[in-house]
């Protein structure tokens, strides 16, 4: 399954860009998406942990399963205010 | 009785907003972020601040119907910009009223602080001795 | 680096105040105490509040001397009513500069406090259902 | 010695004037001050406790010595804000 995760902020510019491709095995959830990231962005790295999903918009755990049409964002490193 | 909520993302620094009254309030607080000089030491020159919509504003809503109930306000109006704000120029604005003063400051004390835990809200620094970089693609 | 202190003490009902902003700070504060409609139940028309001067004021000056430096401040501002304040006018504005919000928060809630509990200052309700009495003459 | 005493919101709506004149023997502190009111002025009596005086524009403690030339202020039932 072909995904892109959507990613803002510093963690854009770690990455040097506003979404990652990833592909993973089905099915698959949103702990096999952070370990997908980890692995292919190491920039994400020291943030990845403290970061959180959301699917279509709403916050979700990582057991939370995951399809090709999700809208799939990493929320990390927020700052607002 | 209403609870007028009301949130606004902004483009670019939120100009001065008028006084925001409340019938029944006794306490209208006002929480106004402004961008700071430095960073970490470093002479900025802007913050760069960017929403995922519509989520961000779902998020803001949900935060402010949540702190209205668990502090009895009267009324909660938030501001946010996106896109660049210049050192100086405001960044964030909060609004609270309540009947009395104390349920509005520990209020206005919980938002900000939840605002920075769940909002997807980032801000990337500007600084004054780099060109603009990436920024200034998205 | 200067501290701005700024006391005032306002006949009758403080006008809007447009933005204050203050170099260097992150967080601005605003306070607005507004009359509410009742007291104890009873429907109110206004609140007439008096002051001793020059000693209001000097206390003011004096708690927001302590206040600043307690709380590592970069200015303060208060305005409060004298006279007659309407329900739903505001009486009393506190703006607090600071570098970051958690200390805006903590100073304005400490400044309050200490208002009500040694700054000369007195409300005497006017109710909706009676005459004006002593007060008019004072 | 002859004092007057200024008096302000709830207090002198409680006395009916704003100020109250007082006779004191020498020497006077603020305490025989507070005891003379409290002689004088019975609807003080909830209010005075919690009251504290101000000597030329001063708090003062009640062992203050008071001069027939004093503005001698009861500082009561405040509530700025």
């Amino acid at each position: 399954m072909n995904l892109t995760v959507k990613v803002f902020g510093p963690q854009a510019r770690l990455v040097g860009r506003e979404e990652v491709a990833l592909t993973l095995d089905e099915p698959a959830t949103c702990r096999d998406v952070r370990r997908a990231l980890a692995a292919t962005e190491p920039a994400l790295a020291s943030s990845l942990d403290a970061s959180r999903f959301a699917v279509n918009h709403e916050y979700v755990k990582d057991d939370h399963r995951v399809a090709a049409d999700d809208e799939v964002a990493l929320i990390g490193m927020i700052s607002g205010g | 009785m209403t609870r007028p909520i009301d949130i606004t993302l902004h483009q670019g620094p939120l100009p001065p907003a008028a006084r925001w009254l409340v019938a029944g309030a006794g306490a209208v607080v006002r929480f106004e972020g402004v961008v700071r000089p430095t960073e970490h030491g470093r002479p900025l020159a802007a913050l760069h601040y960017e929403a995922y919509e519509p989520m961000t504003t779902q998020q803001l809503h949900g935060l402010a119907r949540s702190i209205v109930a668990e502090h009895s306000l009267l009324g909660v109006r938030v501001a946010h910009s996106i896109g660049d704000v210049a050192v100086g120029e405001v960044s964030f604005r909060l609004d609270v009223a309540a009947a009395h003063r104390v349920e509005a400051l520990s209020a206005m004390a919980a938002f900000i602080d939840r605002l920075k835990q769940q909002v997807p809200l980032w801000k990337v620094p500007r600084f004054a001795d780099e060109p603009a970089g990436l920024e200034a693609q998205t």
